[in-house]
């Protein structure tokens, strides 16, 4: 039988290996790689300015803070609002390497993607022992549980003078193999590098999905008891979500911190761990799309908002009143309404459109 | 030791403040299980109404103090009519966003009054001077914030377990299914649930308000503040809040009288609670006086 | 859900175009600034990120106002002849992202001279300030800011100094031996501070004992801490923080019948802040507790007669700003801090130099001796050099007295700010 | 095979006595049933042996493997799977999910081949989803493959409870009433899964049931429990004769 592997339609799974690929259709894998290539790309065509890279850079770490928020609150059902804390953590672990080190150290300058990982493995330690509370509290005692965590996070930082007592902590600029990179390339550089991070982390979730490390988190979301039954520790299967979590935003800290030069409290408060849960909430809770979705959508809401207020200043000088209310008035709106009208979020929407693309020209 | 007695009476005093923030809470989670984070901002808002009708209409504050409980009444209820009301049935991640984005809408509308980014302070209508006996002192709007609180805890004890609708709140909070099934209308008892709570919420304000001076940042931070309180008491329990509140209170005065300025330690107020809360939910995981959910397989 | 399909692609086309304009319009306004410096009348951007909304906003709000009149102000009344000067105004909710995120938005568009405002946000962009070379005035006055940064300018005394001048001011005046001071602080990188300096003014000569330094939280009730300075007799607290704390400590200080009625009263104790401790803001939150509270800043205010004032409410009222904010101090500091930006390229502008930061840069540094700057609303003249990055160097203590804040002394230089140096 | 046996075992809530020194004996390889009237304790027999309570007196051995104290996810390991009473399922996946669910034991790659879904995890999952498939095929839901659980009907519900507890590959399937609330056809069904289960793979079978015309059919071995009590342990035709037993359940006259 021939097979065309490059439309839904007509096609059959001969083997469960066949089944398992991530791309069901070579149609689709080659919609998504030159996704990728045109993001690879598009940099070195068109000339962008700083802003337009600093906003796609911080978008990119919020996706990955994203991924690992979703992992713990969407597939495994834990909500989380101590996940600035997790980034913070990350972000501290470079900031402690270079109060100890000092800032121009070889290892913060040189070996920065061991850093990044280091800084990742701290995240999924914190998360791991913050999880533990898991084991015996559950919904909104252990939501608070994590809202501690963040408030003791925020007053040790805040409180230790090893810390800087929250004031940012600066961090050298990195060497890649051309030198070191300077203020010209710094977000181009950056850009790239946490591009790579985005995908190679969507990729690795996405493996871990499909495996028992994955299931095993929406197995204690949608029945801890009967997961316990099918041979799950629930309790340490909750302190291995928050510690997955915790590795991402690790990760993520860790980015922020280079990309900012520096580490401060002030990127890691309660209001952060809010504005995470909104991305995570408006982009899809438990699916992994939702992920790319959200913290895309509340950026470019935040940057629209921002314009919009500044217009309104130019025509409305008296009323700034009106101009400073439009952030949190349009924040707050957008979660309200979609979780009134699209509980599912935007990755719902993607969905929608998938499988309208994929029965085209046949829909019935 | 008089130091150590001055301790107790603040932070008995403070508590009870904190006591009457956290009923808010606990009203709304007793009977539709959420939990609202944007009461801080509710609390504010309280607040401002009773400034306004104070000072912008001159109406004596007594009477603007309960003006504004009954404004808060209605605006807490159209809020669950608007916003909660569609989320019923939904999970509680979801509720809990709906009310962080009330939060973030609720700050919005703060803004576009002058209250947003003005200081403002009540006119003095209770002597300056403090009430002393033996040695320690109490000022007279900290005291008239304890017997209010006093008296709306009672008052809304009473309610609970005596009046019909009291009644058929705590049946709503036992089994929804059931409370509807003998002809309780549960939407109305949310909405009730939420009202009162607003008019709780327009006293704490208007007390704290007194205390602090009227800074948006200030009180609406308060109501993030008043979660330990809350957990700790248990989430459902009234006389969970009275208690965990009083505790908290002692907690930070504690804290502040003992801990800071020793051993390098400053602020220790504000996380105290925190590590405490924590600790006690490891050996009780709800609250002191929360309601144990059986399991059953 | 058949029909829903193809309404969201086109949702969703709009928002990822949205998205792509949020980028882009930045990119347009960099080629603007190209087109426009042809042409013959030239504009000058500066930009401004501040907390307008957010944190701290009861501060910030006047002050973007202040600098935003000024620069309109300072165009009508055509300081700069024909050429005018655009102010870009950004408010970054005291969040230190957005604030980098303003200034590298600031820098594609081409500015020339950046205001900042808080103390996290300036220290965080300090190597930006750097390795960009451009000239900077934060609103914020922390000492800190100064240290490994050659383009920062304070546009009035630090913190610290503000500090010590208040401690001289109390060794001045204390009678008996070494007085017993407190501080009081805000529990971040702005009320720390001062700490320090004060210590070594202490420890370099100054003849008192600093017993205690309490950083404060969310408190509400001060009850513990008074009680405790005032069993180790501490006569004196200086504050440095926001308005709010300070006032519920001064109601809590009242309520305990410790607070003195007139300086160093016996078993009492006397209330001091630096700038953003006091003002207005302080007399509306504290209400009659407020009174005898000590407050030094280097700014007139408009409560009482000045040249500086009635300018200041004068331009106030062209633009239409309510008496709140005209009377506010952080208006005066806004004005301020657009006032020496106008100043200095007014200045290189006369020198027929070309507009650009390093001679801005230039002119700021030689900004002292006869070519100091003697701006109306403060009480001494600005005076830059590369050595001092602090603008007026003089400053004057207020008394709150019938709920208004009156000076109490001449304006004054401390001492100890020049001999720690 | 290994043989399950309860010795003596005691529990109480707070008092009140839910089993009272009940011992069992269930040989390897046969169906054994437990049937008494309601609060009888059946559930809390199967909740003892399966780890969610634990007896206060007497112990729980599985072959040599002492069960006492074990909890669920221990207990599961060893090979005993368990089907609950209301339904437990992960409602808001597939059936597939749900049953790919239950192999979690039986894969043994690590977290590092996980995230890199090679080697492996790739085969293994592979060989997963093909047992996966079996068990579908041998239950007969294959209609039902790929949509999710809370779309379906009761009875089939209920038999997926009984293909994912299958699916953990179990010596002992214990199956809490698997047949309540369903009409004669789906009785017939389950009854001949059950059969087939024991037949064809040898799994020992516990089973807790109200209809007395299905046990007796079916049944090796049954245990008759009232008020937590053991009354009678024996061969199907030995039953109906039993005095206790027709008093337990038709009641004193």
């Amino acid at each position: 039988m021939s097979v065309n592997r490059w439309l839904a339609t007509g096609n059959f799974y001969e083997s469960y290996k066949q089944e398992q690929r991530i791309f069901s259709t070579h149609c689709e894998r080659a919609v998504f790689i030159v996704f990728i290539v045109a993001l690879f790309l598009w940099p070195l065509l068109i000339k962008t300015s700083n802003t337009a890279l600093l906003v796609l850079d911080e978008i990119m770490i919020a996706i990955i803070a994203i991924i690992g928020l979703n992992l713990v609150t969407g597939f495994a059902g834990l909500i989380s609002i101590g996940h600035a804390a997790f980034v913070g953590i990350g972000a501290y672990t470079l900031a402690a390497t270079s109060r100890v080190l000092g800032d121009q150290h070889v290892l913060l300058t040189h070996a920065w993607p061991l850093m990044i990982f280091l800084s990742g493995t701290a995240g999924a330690v914190f998360g791991a022992f913050v999880g533990l509370p898991a084991i015996r509290l559950k919904h909104l005692y252990l939501a608070i549980a994590t809202l501690s965590f963040q408030m003791i996070f925020q007053w040790t930082i805040n409180f230790m003078s090893f810390f800087n007592q929250g004031q940012t902590i600066p961090i050298a600029r990195v060497y890649c193999f051309t030198g070191m990179v300077s203020r010209k390339d710094h977000y181009l550089f950056w850009y790239y590098t946490i591009l790579i991070i985005v995908v190679v982390c969507g990729f690795c979730v996405r493996n871990l999905l499909r495996t028992r490390y994955g299931r095993c988190l929406v197995a204690v979301r949608d029945n801890d008891r009967a997961a316990d039954a099918m041979g799950m520790h629930p309790g340490l299967t909750k302190v291995y979500a928050f510690s997955l979590s915790g590795f991402f935003a690790g990760i993520a800290g860790a980015l922020h911190a280079y990309l900012y030069r520096g580490a401060g409290l002030d990127s890691f408060t309660l209001h952060h761990s809010i504005t995470y849960l909104a991305m995570a909430i408006v982009g899809g809770l438990g699916t992994l799309a939702g992920s790319f979705f959200g913290p895309t959508a509340i950026k470019a809401l935040d940057l629209q908002v921002e314009q919009l207020s500044e217009w309104t200043s130019v025509f409305l000088p008296a009323a700034m009143n009106l101009a400073t209310a439009l952030k949190p008035l349009a924040f707050g709106l957008v979660i309200v309404l979609f979780l009134i009208f699209e509980p599912r979020g935007i990755a719902n929407w993607w969905r929608i459109i998938k499988s309208y693309i994929k029965l085209w020209p046949f829909k019935y | 030791m008089s130091y150590f007695f001055q301790l107790v009476v603040s932070g008995i005093v403070t508590g009870s403040i904190y006591a009457l923030s956290a009923l808010g809470f606990v009203l709304i989670y007793k009977s539709s299980r959420v939990l609202n984070i944007a009461h801080g901002q509710i609390i504010a808002g309280g607040a401002f109404i009773t400034y306004a009708l104070t000072v912008w209409l001159k109406i004596p504050i007594y009477l603007s103090f309960f003006i504004s409980m009954i404004i808060t009444f209605f605006l807490a209820m159209s809020i669950e009519r608007i916003f909660l009301r569609r989320l019923i049935g939904e999970p509680i991640i979801s509720i809990i966003m709906v009310t962080i984005g009330l939060m973030s809408i609720l700050d919005g509308i703060i803004y576009l009054t002058p209250f947003g980014t003005y200081n403002l302070s009540f006119p003095d209508f209770f002597p300056k001077r403090p009430i002393i006996f033996w040695g320690i002192s109490i000022s007279w709007t900290r005291m008239a914030g304890v017997i209010i609180t006093f008296i709306l805890i009672s008052l809304f004890s009473w309610f609970f377990k005596k009046s019909p609708i009291g009644v058929s709140m705590r049946a709503v909070s036992d089994d929804q299914m059931a409370s509807m099934s003998v002809g309780i209308s549960v939407p109305k008892v949310f909405g009730l649930a939420w009202a009162m709570a607003g008019m709780s919420a327009a006293a704490a304000g208007s007390i704290i308000g007194n205390i602090t001076g009227l800074n948006f940042e200030t009180l609406h931070a308060f109501g993030i503040a008043v979660f330990p309180v809350v957990i700790l008491g248990g989430l459902d329990s009234i006389i969970g809040a009275v208690v965990a509140g009083i505790i908290m209170g002692l907690i930070q005065q504690f804290a502040a009288g003992y801990l800071d300025g020793n051993w390098g330690l400053n602020g220790t107020a504000d996380v105290l609670p925190y590590i405490i809360l924590l600790i006690i939910l490891l050996f009780k995981p709800h609250g002191l006086f929360g309601t144990h959910e059986i399991e059953r397989v | 859900m058949k029909f829903k399909a193809p309404f969201i692609i086109i949702l969703s086309t709009i928002l990822s175009l949205f998205l792509l304009a949020g980028c882009g319009q930045k990119q347009e306004s960099g080629q603007e600034q190209g087109q426009r410096s042809a042409a013959k009348a030239h504009t000058y951007k500066i930009g401004l990120s501040l907390a307008i909304t957010g944190s701290t906003s009861d501060a910030g709000n006047p002050y973007s106002k202040g600098v935003e009149d000024y620069i309109n102000y300072a165009n009508e009344m055509k300081f700069l002849g024909d050429d005018k000067i655009k102010c870009m105004i950004r408010d970054d909710q005291y969040k230190n992202d957005v604030t980098k995120r303003n200034f590298e938005d600031f820098l594609s568009a081409g500015i020339i001279f950046y205001l900042n405002y808080s103390t996290g946000s300036t220290l965080a962009l300090k190597r930006d300030f750097e390795e960009e070379r451009i000239p900077v005035i934060p609103a914020s006055f922390h000492a800190g800011n100064l240290i490994d940064s050659n383009y920062i300018f304070l546009p009035i005394v630090s913190y610290s100094s503000q500090a010590i001048g208040l401690s001289e001011y109390i060794v001045n005046n204390h009678k008996g031996v070494n007085p017993k001071t407190a501080m009081f602080i805000h529990p971040s990188a702005f009320g720390r501070g001062p700490v320090e300096d004060v210590k070594k003014a202490v420890a370099a000569g100054l003849t008192m004992d600093i017993i205690e330094v309490v950083e404060h939280g969310r408190d509400l009730d001060n009850t513990a801490m008074l009680k405790r300075l005032i069993s180790k007799k501490v006569q004196y607290v200086i504050c440095n923080t926001v308005q709010s704390p300070v006032a519920t400590l001064l109601n809590d200080a009242q309520r305990l019948g410790i607070s003195a009625d007139e300086f160093g009263q016996e078993d009492k104790i006397t209330f001091f802040g630096v700038h953003y401790t006091g003002g207005n803001d302080l007399i509306a939150l504290a209400g009659t507790s407020a009174e005898n509270f000590f407050w030094t800043t280097s700014y007139r205010l408009t409560n009482e007669e000045s040249a500086g004032a009635s300018a200041q409410l004068e331009i106030a009222q062209k633009y239409g700003r309510d008496s709140k904010t005209a009377n506010s101090h952080n208006y005066t500091n806004g004005i301020m801090a657009a006032q020496i930006a106008v100043e200095t390229i007014r200045r290189a502008k006369a020198k027929g130099l070309e507009i650009n930061r390093s001679n801005l840069y230039n002119e700021l540094t030689a900004m002292n001796g006869f070519n100091a700057y003697y701006p109306l609303t403060t009480v001494g003249p600005v005076t830059f050099s590369s050595q001092d990055h602090a603008g007026v160097d003089t400053q004057i203590i207020y008394q709150v007295q019938n709920g208004v804040f009156r000076s109490i002394c001449n304006p004054f230089e401390s001492t100890y700010t020049g001999k720690l140096k | 095979m290994k043989r399950l046996q309860l010795s003596a075992i005691t529990l109480s809530f707070g008092g009140l006595d839910v089993l009272t020194d009940v011992s069992m004996t269930i040989e390897p390889g046969i169906i054994a049933s437990i049937i008494g009237p309601n609060g009888a304790g059946k559930t809390s027999i199967l909740n003892c042996i399966s780890g969610f309570y634990h007896p206060q007196k007497g112990d729980i051995y599985f072959g040599k493997q002492k069960l006492t104290k074990a909890s669920p996810h221990q207990v599961s390991t060893l090979g005993i799977a368990r089907a609950f009473q209301n339904i437990e399922l992960f409602s808001g996946m597939t059936v597939l999910d749900n049953l790919l669910l239950a192999r979690h034991q039986n894969l043994n790659y690590n977290f590092f081949q996980a995230v890199a879904f090679w080697g492996k995890a790739s085969r293994q999952e592979a060989l997963n989803r093909a047992y996966v498939e079996y068990i579908i095929d041998f239950m007969e839901l294959e209609p039902y493959r790929k949509q999710t659980v809370a779309s379906l009907s009761y009875g089939i519900q209920k038999r997926i409870e009984m293909a994912r507890a299958l699916t953990l590959g179990p010596d002992l399937l214990l199956l809490d009433e698997p047949m309540a609330g369903m009409n004669i056809q789906e009785k017939e069904d389950i009854v001949r899964f059950i059969i087939d289960i024991q037949h064809e793979r040898q799994i020992t079978v516990v089973l807790v049931e109200h209809d007395l015309g299905v046990v007796m059919d079916i049944s090796d071995q049954i245990f008759v429990l009232d008020f937590g009590e053991l009354i009678f342990s024996g061969k199907p035709e030995q039953i109906a004769n039993n005095p206790k037993v027709l008093e337990a359940y038709i009641g004193q006259e």
